[in-house]
């Protein structure tokens, strides 16, 4: 299992692992933002918190293909399935490894791009917190998102479509929390309900995802 | 002893035969019933009721609106049921009524979305608001998008049924994780100040007579498609695995 | 522990292919399943190994016996040959690789981007992959594609050191592998013949 | 017979407009894939009982 | 090469083609936007000519590793290079097929979501007009990253970072274009260096797509 | 018109693999190379068939008469089996595919969505295609791997019906394909044997 994460991780940084373009892609959604909106700074800076939860939100949602895909069409996924290991096992090593290549950067460079919408300053703390909290989330429902399609050809945009739905409390509160803590509002409640919704996922969604990646083995 | 029989002969039409030779005697009234419903009940709410004081002739369209907006969540409700038995009891007939399902509950949320659309135009003068019930409304639409995108991605049937199953427990969950965070996120307009219903005592039965009949013809209208999309969906099938034999002997 | 395969019927895109099948198999004892294109050799293996479940029929001593090699070897052009193989070892929790890559002469190419070999490096690779398995029951399919009369041989060779040691094989291909002591099973007669269309939709939905 | 609809005259008509087109649609493309699926069926039933 | 174009469209619409899921991801970006900002009406209609851009730029750039990366994977590009098509035209058919199967339904579909987002009324003409000229360059500039990376497995998020900034002109006038309209102002200016990217881009290049494709399949 | 190779070196990962080959090839002649896994004959079928520029040497006759048949087969999952091959037709502007279909035996797969064949009828297609494209010179990588020895017949007469024709054929292949009349061509002799390292650092870059 811990063979499992190491050979995840070393995939991740080796050349076109995808290392790091997780990164790429939400520094340039964030960059791409005023051009779209145009440059005023209180316009920016009201949008910040959730413009960078969505940014990281879609740089999560884009690297979940990778997840299985590759697994699946070298024939590792059939190999793993016929291993030692509990499947349950494999797809949580599967979270954790994409949550530690793309979540982890992410909420580690969310502040410095805080700095380009004009983030107000008591904001980055809670930022930090709400991405914390719930980035783990939006790798382990990507995991199941990508066990559901991992049969499919270039699944990749109907994965999009299954799991953004289901991002979408995770969402809400986790910009709720960034978005008080912007303004120096009270944030209990959200930030609450967004480590539950983490925890819940965490203890939970692994079983479906390998019930779903057994059938879709077969 | 009695009540497992009656559960017994209840799993029998879990045969695709008898579920079609049963629905095929229910059909012709089902269709006839719902559409009378929904003609007295819509000719009755269109002409034959008062307006409302705030809200003009614009009332009228409670008429379509909540019977939609009900038969669209009691669809999602009968897909998950119809997804149990599937998970639990690997019936082919309430997988494919699942999937016969879908599209009749898209059709309502849309038919919710847009006609309370049009509504909030002239009441918050707006097409469209971030009010939790629309929201939520809109993620129940996208639940439905993807549960039908998934079944028609997969090219094996029971695999098909599996997983769209699994997505529609979880995505069950979700559904109603984000109506509270909806609501939690926005408190909204609807059913605020701007609805006069809320004082149901006096207009009640003006109202409420014709809705029940357009509800009930909503009802009926859901039970005579889903029981006509199912034989569909039994006959695809069946042509799919005839079409197979047909190669495999050739 | 034998494998015993009895009266067993495999599906394939929702049609049985494949039925009344029997046979048992001891340790030391190897059988080659042959059989014309698209008979079903690959969905048989696929069931044995566990992939799929059996339409009806039995499979006993396979379940975490399995070590199965099909078309794609599961290798990660990214990583080196003895990563690759280090990765397989350590999930089977089994074997040292280094006598896994004498026994398909890849020493040479240990610290080669596994992407980087050619058809018939790669295939070895595969191939090396089931001694560190450590499992007892190799499933292969194909396994010799790509390979040349040397590397056949050097394959020929693994398969006797393993059913000396005591495993067993099954092995489906189109090819002469060599192994003149393995036991031959021929699968045209198997071949299922559908029933005429029955009225019972529940059985025709197969 | 056509009521008075005010000044939402509009908004009325076209709500009942798209729920009715939509529902109509909804029935119609059930019955015509339910029709075709259903005389494919048959055919297929009527070969496969006179092949084999 | 009309052989080219069916087959590509064909394979769009065939089950997990992916066709209809840019617009989906369309839908659930300008949706997710005021879980992340909030709902007020206000804000959201300012920024709305900008996120509807946003978000067909991303749907585009999301469907862009599919234009390529199957063709490549099953062998399908090394037959075609020794096919007597040119290259070129073989690339200009694929950035066809790629906007007739994404970028126009995006174009359709965007007044739709702009009523989601509080579009000034007078703005959905503009929005229209500006994605309409502008989601072709969108493509074939897609389909140039998709040939620089389409040796690479799962370039899909280097593919974006290649492409991003590529767009970046398009959507800085496409957007202007929107906003302008939806305020009523003048928008000459914006509208022609649009449509002159656009014109260019499609002029010339597919000759640099075919060039990179070439050295690619060595 | 011959396919003419004259002291050809080529390639594979920045390193030359093959070098000094010459051959000449004449209309009606087939062309079977052989030599070890890793020797090159990939790297010189893609150098041959334009994919990849040679080192040094020349090849002539190949331009544009080229049909090429890899590993990979080219053929979509979700097109059915005469919609494959009638994209290939129309592509090359050449050929029907009834008598493609024919000469593999692939007319009762017709309809049959290609994703869903097995390995070799898989495999079958990827051959029939050659048929539709009209092209003088066959390029074959291993064109028999996972066929029955019925299918391997099939292609050999393809083969001859193609020779006879007045085409040329490359096959490479580590198994006997039954076409005697062909002649063969052993590579190892001409694997680059690389020189010590030079201290002219051009020349090194090699
Ligand atoms: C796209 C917009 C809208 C959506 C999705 C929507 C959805 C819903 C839903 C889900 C219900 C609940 C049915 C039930 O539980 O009984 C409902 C009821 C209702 N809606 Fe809407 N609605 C929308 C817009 C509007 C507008 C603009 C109005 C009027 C100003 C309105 C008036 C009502 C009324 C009067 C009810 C019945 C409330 C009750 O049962 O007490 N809706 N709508
Ligand atoms: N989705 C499907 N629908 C119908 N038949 C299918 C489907 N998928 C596979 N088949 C058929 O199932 C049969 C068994 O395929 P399988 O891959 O097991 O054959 P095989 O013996 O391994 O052949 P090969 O030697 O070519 O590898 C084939 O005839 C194949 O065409
Ligand atoms: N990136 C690389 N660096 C170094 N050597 C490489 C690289 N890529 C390929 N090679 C080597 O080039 C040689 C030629 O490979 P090629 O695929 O042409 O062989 P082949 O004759 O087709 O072998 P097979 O019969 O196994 O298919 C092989 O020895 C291979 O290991
Ligand atoms: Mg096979
Ligand atoms: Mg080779």
């Amino acid at each position: 299992m811990i063979a499992l994460l190491l050979r995840d991780l070393r995939l991740a940084v080796r050349a076109g692992g995808g290392f790091g373009l997780g990164l790429a892609f939400f520094l340039i959604v964030t960059v791409l933002v005023p051009f779209g909106v145009g440059p005023e700074t209180a316009l920016l800076s009201s949008i910040a918190p959730g413009v960078l939860w969505l940014g990281a939100l879609l740089a999560c949602l884009l690297s979940l293909d990778r997840i299985f895909a590759l697994d699946w069409e070298d024939g590792t996924l059939d190999l793993l399935a016929t291993a030692p290991l509990p499947l349950e096992a494999v797809v949580s090593v599967k979270a954790l490894a994409h949550w530690l290549t793309t979540g982890l950067p992410l909420v580690l460079v969310a502040p410095l791009l805080g700095v380009l919408l004009n983030l107000a300053p008591q904001g980055y703390l809670w930022l930090l917190v709400s991405l914390a909290l719930g980035t783990p989330a939006l790798s382990v429902l990507g995991t199941f998102g990508a066990a559901l399609t991992v049969g499919l050809k270039r699944g990749g945009l109907l994965l999009s479509l299954l799991v953004l739905p289901l991002y979408v409390p995770s969402l809400i509160f986790g910009a709720e929390v960034a978005r008080r803590g912007a303004l120096g509002m009270e944030l209990t409640t959200p930030l609450l309900l967004l480590a539950g919704i983490s925890a819940g996922v965490i203890a939970l969604l692994p079983f479906a995802s390998a019930a779903v990646l057994r059938v879709n083995l077969r | 002893m009695a009540a497992s029989e009656k559960l017994n002969s209840l799993w029998s039409y879990a045969n695709p035969r008898k579920f079609l030779a049963v629905t095929e005697r229910m059909l012709p009234g089902l269709w006839a019933l719902s559409g009378a419903c929904l003609i007295v009940g819509l000719i009755w709410g269109f002409f034959l009721t008062p307006d409302d004081y705030r809200q003009g002739s614009t009332v009228k369209i409670i008429y379509l609106h909540v019977p939609s907006a009900l038969m669209a969540i009691n669809g999602w409700l009968m897909m998950l049921v119809m997804s149990l038995i599937w998970l639990i009891r690997r019936h082919h007939v309430s997988a494919l009524a699942a999937r016969a399902a879908a599209p009749i509950g898209a059709t309502m949320t849309v038919i919710a979305l847009v006609t309370g659309a049009i509504w909030g135009q002239p009441m918050w003068g707006t097409w469209w608001a971030w009010d939790p019930r629309l929201t939520s409304f809109l993620i129940l639409f996208l639940f439905y998008l993807g549960y039908m995108a998934l079944w028609s991605a997969i090219e094996e049937p029971d695999t098909a049924a599996d997983l769209t199953s699994v997505l529609c427990l979880v995505g069950s969950v979700f559904a109603l994780l984000s109506r509270y965070a909806v609501n939690f996120w926005n408190q909204g307009l609807h059913q605020g100040a701007s609805l006069s219903l809320d004082k149901k005592e006096n207009v009640a039965d003006v109202f409420y007579i014709p809705l029940l009949v357009c509800i009930a013809g909503f009802v009926l209208l859901f039970i005579a498609l889903v029981f006509y999309r199912t034989g569909t969906e039994i006959r695809a099938r069946r042509i799919r695995a005839l079409e197979a034999r047909e190669r495999a002997g050739a | 522990m034998d494998l015993r395969v009895s009266d067993l019927t495999v599906a394939r895109g929702g049609l049985p292919v494949l039925s009344g099948l029997s046979f048992v198999l001891e340790p030391g004892g190897a059988l080659i399943l042959r059989g014309p294109n698209g008979i079903g050799k690959t969905t048989l293996l696929r069931t044995i190994a566990g992939l799929q479940p059996p339409v009806a029929g039995r499979i006993e001593g396979a379940e975490d016996r399995v070590a199965y090699a099909a078309h794609a070897d599961g290798l990660k052009p990214t990583l080196s040959v003895s990563e690759n193989l280090t990765f397989w070892a350590r999930v089977f929790g089994a074997g040292d690789i280094g006598s896994a890559l004498d026994a398909f002469e890849l020493g040479a190419l240990a610290h080669r981007a596994a992407g980087s070999l050619s058809a018939g490096q790669k295939r070895r690779l595969g191939l090396a992959r089931l001694l560190v398995t450590g499992r007892s029951v190799w499933v292969l399919d194909e396994p010799t594609v790509s390979l040349d009369t040397h590397a056949v041989g050097l394959f020929a060779e693994a398969v006797r050191a393993h059913l000396a040691w005591g495993g067993l094989a099954l092995i489906a291909t189109h090819i002469d592998l060599g192994l003149s002591e393995a036991g031959v099973l021929e699968l045209a007669p198997f071949k299922t013949v559908l029933a005429p269309v029955s009225d019972d939709f529940d059985e025709a939905f197969l | 017979m056509m009521p008075d609809l005010g000044k939402y005259a509009d908004t009325v008509l076209s709500a009942y407009g798209a729920s009715i087109l939509l529902l109509i649609g909804l029935v119609a493309i059930s019955l015509w894939r339910g029709r075709r699926v259903r005389a494919e069926m048959d055919a297929l039933e009527k070969r496969m009982r006179r092949d084999g």
